[in-house]
């Protein structure tokens, strides 16, 4: 929404091919990982446990369910909506992977992952077709999905016995957790279909302005429903995830992701208005939000205390990350 | 051609008529003959899912249509109305809040400890509830103003803001509850004003309050027009940042006084006091129509959507739907009710985020 | 002759890739209308914005009564006297017209904090009344079309004249690009009687209105003075060369290179096409041909471009594209079917300001630019930078942001979006040189010209009538959403514009 | 120190710590509820009484964020001497935590929540014991306290809470086997409020209209949930209606010497605290082997009291016998086996 009469866009300027700032350019992208050294450093002064590589490798498989999620939920981000529903609807993954796994085995994350897809595009569809707002949708979508969860599952935790069948998701490979790399191998999956196929152009084109991306012919319903889609693969994907690390299904069990995984993509510097962001970003952003979640109540500090410095934290965090010059109105 | 008898004649000649590839975001766009925004298409639709809510709950239950329990429903919604009247001037600026919980937790705190309680030696009566509500003020303040001086989004201001109230909470408990001992605030639960409890009163004077402030106050006006079209605001010379920063410190007032309410409610300072009200009040403020880009919709559009969930609430439980099939049910229900009553008019409608 | 009330010197002004101010000195007088023309790029809105305060100079002074202030925004230089109509339209989409025009300036109408509506009203209808018009102050911006919205920021600029007890400065940067005829003489009017009050700065690139309405004239050219011209001494046609540094080369409108399609066949041919604002129109264009639709502002001309690109519901009618049905659906399958579409407003509906020149070129044929699903950013650089030589696109980069680049170059890129399509069938044209410049328009005439002689339709709905004429084969003419007349316009027999204006109202 | 099944006790680091080695651990969902904040006090005190000092996690209620703080606390160092005394978010929540505390080497003990097949004995030579309240027993006592308040006829209204959880299932299994055996008493309406007061007061205000004459209990699956009923029976003006739950929470304590709540069941929140803390000091200083422990003793039922208006005062303020946590006396307090 900015005009060449917003002052923000005027002193802004495009990048410039080169000249001194290109310097604060590259500074404004790394900005996000330098946060993240920051916090580490800070926190580590006061529990020097932090930093050894046990705990860091440990602090990325924390991490690996929420970055999943937030990956996802940023190509809708991207595209201008919000979707409310991937932590219900990982939770809803867990209880079918759990449910699946005594029949499945192994291959149980493909039709997880596909039901769940199925279901983003549902949401999407009902967005674009009915044209109900993406809030509304999803948080109709996030109520619907629990109930299932709970409908499934009899509303209590399913246990999984055979754990072997999916042990890829919570091993280690050369001594890093696989969780991790298979969070990575989403995002250079989707990093790639994003930087070489023009779907990543759509979604901006339709995040920063959807009238002239719909007026130049851009397929907008269909890219609409394929983020929807994507988002939920996702969070299929992240409740397979959290069964690999939980040994169980529960109807409740990725609820309380949603937030941490919105504020992921919002630290790391991605516009929540649309358009502007990227996938790299996100997952810059998830470790901080995860080094902030664990990393202070390890350093000891008195229960009131606690969420008032994660608070201060988590807001000097995305105030150095973002990056301003990029979006003309801060909502 | 702004001759009245060239454009009157269009403009009576039927339902607005389509206006198509609609508003850009900014609304900057083409002819437009009537104000057949997205907002008042929305508002329309919840006003009628609402209505046709109340028609099959009426006729599925007849405990639904009691005078008691409309009594139930209203002083139910009390809460609920008196933070979404806060946060839908948040919203109309096109921003977020949400600190509720957190914020309604340390005011709950608060005022339990102001009056008489079982935990201080205060018996601050009515000053207790003004310095409570004065608190919510000032994290509305924080909230504001870290979000327009650090110009970062409110999505995280307000996420840290939430944090730090609950923080606060946890630190004024200490372990105790306090017992709010105050008969004065113990009444605005327990007793009845022509039917309706007290506390159901004080939220009518809220929404009232907050109607006054949205139509009548530059906060008001100028959350519109912030909202709206900011930069533009701007260029009018508007000074953006600070009527931005007093939206949030309103609203703040408005949970400062939810938490007042909830407190007597409970007849103790309870530090989740505010749990679920952020996310009902967000999904209450944007099912009534008004919308989260801003600059649409109103305190009174937003009261529509508390009734679409209290109602919706309060007329599940009563028609014996399981608790497990509950939830689920209520989510469709929000969807089908808004997408069926937005589908006629789907056409007219804007770019819908 | 008095002392200037507004002073310039040497402002400089450098965005990234371009210097947009360089070393601007210019100044005005107390009373007097002073007109700035250029093309697009030349700095005209820049100068402007710097002096209301939203452009901060690198280099240069500014001076109101003589005195060197800083500006600082816009209602800083509301305070000093300054005020200005922006090219863009700037109202609030959802506050009412009375809002808008005392937005930031209300203090009279709110007693005890309190707004009073009545005040409110009253104060607006005073400013609406000046201009005479009949706009109801209580209705809501974004239900008034689009010239009425550009009446209202007249409106709201008049507001100054109440503040502000010394000598204000109106700046006023086109606002006549999308009025119509009596609206301007309208605005003249305002301007006429401003004068006694304050001075005013006006921008347009209707060279013809510029002298009407100047006491002097500045040439801006790659943001310097070029000349200061007294339009008494001047005709249009002196100031078409000063502005763009050469002879114009044959006519304006490249009436010779209008080819016949008499014999082509039918491209598209409409059959009752109907939709909310329009009825049973039917129509056919041929391949080849330029067919120009006439009608004032509610004739339904804009519902029947949009309808048959899809981007409006038609609610009936039939349609054939070269003799095959065509069902109207979305943009996108009428993308598909070889239609292109270039929307009247650029910056909402045309482009996408923060994404690339390159994206945004090759965005409704990406296509071109891949291999199967995969981007060829080398072919798309090649693609790019074709088009941006063989249309003179002025940009830094093909990297550059699009909105950053002047309306003209903007346009371009839009319309070269549509031509990088071999295929192309029929391009539909809404208001396309709507705020261009006269060397940019004279590119985009040409550009008409060469889409229809490789073959394509073109349906083309332009500002003013004389454009229509002049670039088209056929005119329809519509009024209240039904077509009246056709008027056949070929090449050397154009007729009289004043033949179609009596149809059309 | 890895664990190698059957749990032998000459591997390194197990029982071998000196006291001043051990770190101590307690873990609850917040600081923001009575019931928490006491579990944590008495963990203090126990930390106290050994010259120890004992590190707060609380997560919010948020699983994920239980498991990330296990995960990393179990990334630290000395971890062969650090007792956990844990109260996990669900049952699901469990099973990773014992397999984590285990795999590192570190002294666990659980509370409350526990996938039924899943135990100390098989094979966690670390994972000390698991302690609950048996749910059933406890939504048996309340329920017949209520019922006999009421003469043993008319209606209740059931309160559930987290519905997935099966503390909210047992305990309503527990008011099911009541119902059963009075006849006299109907159940009118049952509903989830989520273990939350604010909740619990619309729930209940909303069922009373459909049921206000019949009403003549009210059944939670917690006290905050029944104080939440009592201020809902306060609002509508009911007085005569009995209200029970469960915790034994100060508030609620107090509302039965004022009359307005009729039982509630201890779960002594200050000894639930301490004893994990001493069941796993005892075990790193070697004073406990666990695999010594009868199965009978490594999951058990602790024992549970019915508190209403005649014992009321003796729990208004509970107090900690620090001679119960002696590594000698450490399961005096067991009444069972679960199950
Ligand atoms: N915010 C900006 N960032 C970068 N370049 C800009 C910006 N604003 C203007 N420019 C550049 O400055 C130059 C002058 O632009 P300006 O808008 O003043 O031209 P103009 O004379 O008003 O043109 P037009 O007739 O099209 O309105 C152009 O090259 C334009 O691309
Ligand atoms: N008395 C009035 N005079 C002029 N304009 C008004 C007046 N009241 C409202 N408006 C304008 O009408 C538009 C809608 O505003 P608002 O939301 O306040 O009104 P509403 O929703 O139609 O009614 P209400 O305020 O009663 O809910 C706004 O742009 C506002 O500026
Ligand atoms: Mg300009
Ligand atoms: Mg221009």
């Amino acid at each position: 929404m900015s005009t060449d009469t917003a002052p923000e866009v005027t002193s802004a300027g495009p990048p410039a091919p080169d000249g001194p700032s290109r310097v604060r350019r590259e500074l404004v992208r790394f900005m996000p990982l330098l946060i993240l050294g920051a916090l580490l450093v800070l926190l580590s002064l006061r529990n020097p446990d932090l930093l050894t590589q046990r705990s860091l490798t440990t602090m990325a498989d924390s991490a690996a369910p929420l970055m999943v999620l937030a990956i996802g939920i940023t190509v809708v981000i991207l595209c201008g909506g919000i979707d409310l529903s991937i932590g219900a609807l990982a939770s809803l993954a867990s209880v079918l992977t759990a449910l699946w796994v005594p029949t499945m085995s192994g291959a149980v994350v493909v039709p997880v992952v596909l039901v769940c897809a199925a279901a983003g595009a549902v949401q999407g569809w009902i967005h674009v077709a009915a044209r109900v707002p993406s809030f509304i949708v999803t948080l109709g979508g996030m109520s619907l999905w629990t109930g299932l969860a709970l409908a499934f599952s009899g509303a209590s935790t399913i246990a999984v016995t055979d754990l072997g069948a999916l042990r890829w998701a919570f091993t280690r490979v050369g001594g890093v957790p696989s969780a991790i790399l298979v969070a990575l191998g989403v995002v250079a999956v989707l990093g790639a279909v994003l930087k070489f196929t023009p779907f990543g152009r759509w979604v901006s084109s339709i995040g920063h302005a959807e009238p002239a991306a719909r007026l130049a012919g851009l397929p907008v319903s269909q890219v609409k429903i394929a983020a929807f889609a994507i988002s939920g693969a996702c969070a299929g994907l992240a409740g397979v995830l959290l069964v690999a690390r939980t040994f169980s299904g529960a109807p409740t069990l990725g609820d309380s992701l949603l937030l941490p995984a919105v504020a992921a993509v919002i630290v790391g510097g991605t516009a929540i208005t649309g358009g502007h962001g990227g996938l790299f970003r996100t997952v810059v952003g998830a470790l901080i939000v995860v080094l902030l979640r664990v990393g202070l109540s390890l350093i000891g500090v008195d229960a009131g205390f606690e969420p008032i410095f994660y608070g201060l934290l988590i807001i000097v965090a995305v105030t150095v990350t973002i990056d301003r010059s990029k979006v003309a109105v801060l909502k | 051609m702004t001759s009245p008898d060239t454009a009157q004649p269009r403009a009576a000649a039927g339902p607005a008529p389509t206006r198509g590839p609609a508003p850009a975001a900014g609304g900057r766009s083409r002819l437009n003959w009537r104000p057949s925004g997205t907002d008042a298409v929305q508002t329309t639709a919840s006003l009628a899912a609402l209505v046709l809510m109340i028609l099959v709950f009426s006729v599925l239950d007849a405990q639904f249509r009691s005078l008691d329990n409309l009594v139930a429903v209203v002083d139910a919604a009390a809460v609920l109305a008196v933070i979404t009247v806060g946060l839908t001037f948040v919203l109309l600026l096109g921003a977020i809040d949400l600190s509720v919980e957190g914020v309604v937790g340390a005011c709950a705190l608060t005022v339990a400890l102001l009056v008489a309680n079982s935990r201080t030696g205060l018996d601050l009566g009515v000053l207790g509830v003004a310095a409570t509500v004065a608190l919510g003020a000032v994290f509305g303040l924080a909230s504001g103003l870290l979000s327009t001086r650090l110009r970062i989004p409110s999505f995280l201001t307000t996420l840290g803001v939430y944090a730090i109230g609950l923080g606060v909470a946890t630190i004024l408990f200490a372990g105790e509850r306090p017992i709010v001992e105050d008969a004065w605030l113990s009444g605005w639960a327990s007793s009845k004003f022509l039917g309706f409890a007290v506390a159901s009163w004080v939220a009518a004077g809220a929404v009232l309050a907050g109607w006054l402030i949205q139509r009548y106050t530059r906060v008001g006006r100028y959350a519109y027009a912030i909202g709206g079209a900011e930069d533009i605001a701007r260029l009018s010379g508007v000074p953006v940042a600070r009527y931005k920063t007093a939206a949030f410190a309103v609203a703040g007032a408005f949970y400062g006084l939810g938490a007042v309410m909830a407190s007597a409610q409970l007849g103790s300072g309870v530090v989740t006091a505010g749990s679920g009200l952020n996310f009902s009040a967000i999904a209450a403020a944007v099912i009534g129509g008004t919308l989260l880009v801003g600059g649409r919709g109103g305190v009174l559009q937003s009261m529509i959507g508390v009734f679409v969930l209290t109602v919706l609430q309060n007329g599940l439980i009563l028609a014996g739907v399981s608790p497990y099939a509950q939830q689920a049910v209520q989510g469709v229900i929000v969807v089908v009710a808004v997408a069926a009553a937005t589908w006629p008019v789907r056409h007219r409608l804007g770019v819908v985020k | 002759m008095s002392a200037p009330v507004l002073s310039v010197e040497g402002l400089t002004k450098r965005f990234p890739g371009v210097t947009a101010l360089d070393g601007m000195s210019f100044e005005v007088r107390p009373h007097e209308v002073v007109g700035l023309i250029g093309e697009n790029g030349a700095g005209k809105s820049t100068l402007l914005k710097s002096l209301v305060g939203l452009v901060a100079p690198d280099a240069g002074t500014i001076r109101v009564g003589g005195e060197a202030v800083r500006l600082r925004g816009v209602a800083h230089a509301g305070s000093v006297g300054i005020g200005m109509v922006f090219q863009e339209q700037s109202l609030v989409p959802n506050l009412t017209v009375a809002e808008n025009i005392l937005l930031g300036a209300e203090r009279s109408a709110v007693r005890g904090g309190v707004y009073r509506w009545r005040t409110l009203r009253a104060l607006a209808q005073e400013q609406l009344d000046k201009i005479g018009s009949t706009i109801d102050p209580g209705a809501r911006t974004d239900t008034l079309t689009f010239a009425q919205r550009q009446l209202v920021e007249v409106a709201k600029v008049l507001t100054i004249e109440e503040r502000i007890t010394g000598e204000p400065v109106v700046l006023l940067d086109e606002p006549t690009s999308v009025l119509e005829r009596d609206e301007i003489a309208t605005l003249f009017a305002q301007i006429e009687r401003l004068r006694t009050r304050a001075s005013v700065v006006f921008v347009s690139h209707r060279l013809d209105e510029v002298l009407e309405v100047s006491d002097r004239v500045y040439v801006l050219r790659n943001g310097k003075v070029v000349a200061e011209v007294d339009p008494h001494e001047v005709d249009a046609t002196d100031l078409h060369h000063l502005l763009i540094g050469r002879e114009s080369g044959g006519s304006h409108y490249h009436d010779d290179a209008q080819r016949d399609c008499d014999g082509a066949p039918v491209r598209l041919r409409v059959d009752r096409l109907s939709t909310a604002g329009c009825k049973d129109v039917s129509l056919d264009i041929r391949a080849g041909e330029v067919l120009g639709v006439a009608g004032v502002q509610g004739s339904g001309r804009e519902d029947v471009c949009r309808a048959l690109f899809g981007a409006i519901r038609a609610s009936g009618g039939r349609v054939t594209l070269d003799d095959r049905p065509f069902r109207l659906g979305s943009p996108r399958s009428a993308v598909r079917a070889g239609i292109g579409y270039v929307p009247s407003e650029r910056r909402t509906d045309g482009i996408i300001p923060p994404m690339s020149v390159a994206e945004n070129l090759s965005m409704a044929h990406v296509g071109e630019v891949c291999s199967g699903p995969v981007l060829q950013p080398r072919r798309e650089r090649g693609l790019v930078e074709q088009w941006v030589r063989r249309l003179g696109i002025k940009t830094p980069s093909p990297q550059t942001p699009i909105g950053t680049l002047s309306g003209g170059n903007q346009q371009k890129v839009v319309l070269a979006r549509w031509m990088i399509d071999d295929d192309l069938r029929l391009l539909i044209l809404d208001h396309p040189t709507r705020g261009l410049d006269v060397g940019a328009k004279s590119d985009v005439y040409a550009l008409i010209r060469d889409l229809a002689a490789a073959g394509c339709a073109v349906l083309l709905l332009s500002d003013t009538l004389e454009e229509t004429i002049a670039l088209s084969h056929r005119v329809v003419v519509m009024k209240d959403g039904a077509v009246v007349t056709t008027v056949e316009t070929p090449k050397g027999a154009k007729p009289d514009p004043v033949v179609i204006l009596e149809e059309m109202v | 120190g890895c664990s190698d099944d059957g749990g032998s006790t000459s591997a390194e680091g197990d029982g071998s710590c000196s006291p001043d080695e051990i770190t101590l651990i307690g873990q609850v969902r917040n600081q923001t509820n009575p019931y928490e904040a006491a579990w944590l006090t008495g963990g203090d005190t126990f930390a106290e009484s050994v010259d120890l000092e004992q590190q707060h996690l609380t997560y919010d209620g948020d699983s994920q964020r239980q498991q990330e703080q296990i995960r990393q606390a179990l990334a630290g160092s000395g971890i062969e001497c650090t007792v956990f005394n844990v109260l996990p978010n669900g049952d699901a929540d469990t099973a990773p935590i014992v397999a984590a505390a285990n795999e590192a080497g570190a002294f666990l003990v659980t509370q409350w929540n526990k996938p039924v097949d899943l135990n100390p004995w098989d094979g966690f030579d670390r994972w000390v014991a698991h302690i609950t309240y048996d749910g059933e027993e406890s939504g048996y006592l309340i329920a017949k306290a209520l019922f006999d308040r009421m003469g043993g006829s008319g209606g209740v209204i059931a309160l559930q809470g987290i519905l997935d959880t099966s503390a909210a299932q047992d305990r309503f299994a527990g008011l099911e086997r009541a119902l059963a055996e009075y006849p006299g008493i109907t159940l009118l309406d049952e509903q989830t409020a989520n273990f939350d007061r604010a909740e619990a007061l619309t729930v209940t205000r909303t069922l009373l209209t459909a049921h206000a004459e019949h009403v003549g209990g009210v059944w939670a699956a917690n006290d905050d949930m029944a104080l939440g009923a009592v201020q809902a029976l306060e609002a509508v003006g009911l007085d005569n209606v009995g209200v029970v739950g469960i915790d034994a929470v100060p508030e609620a304590i107090a509302a039965i010497e004022a009359g307005t709540m009729t039982a509630t069941v201890s779960s002594d929140g200050p000894w639930q605290g301490a004893i994990g803390l001493a069941m796993g000091y005892c075990a790193a200083t070697g004073e406990l082997d666990p695999a010594s422990i009868e199965n009978d003793d490594r999951a058990f039922f602790a024992e549970q009291f019915l508190i209403d208006q005649s014992n009321a005062a003796e729990f208004a303020a509970p107090e900690l016998d620090l001679a119960d946590f002696e590594c000698g006396s450490l399961f005096d307090r067991a009444t069972g086996p679960i199950g």
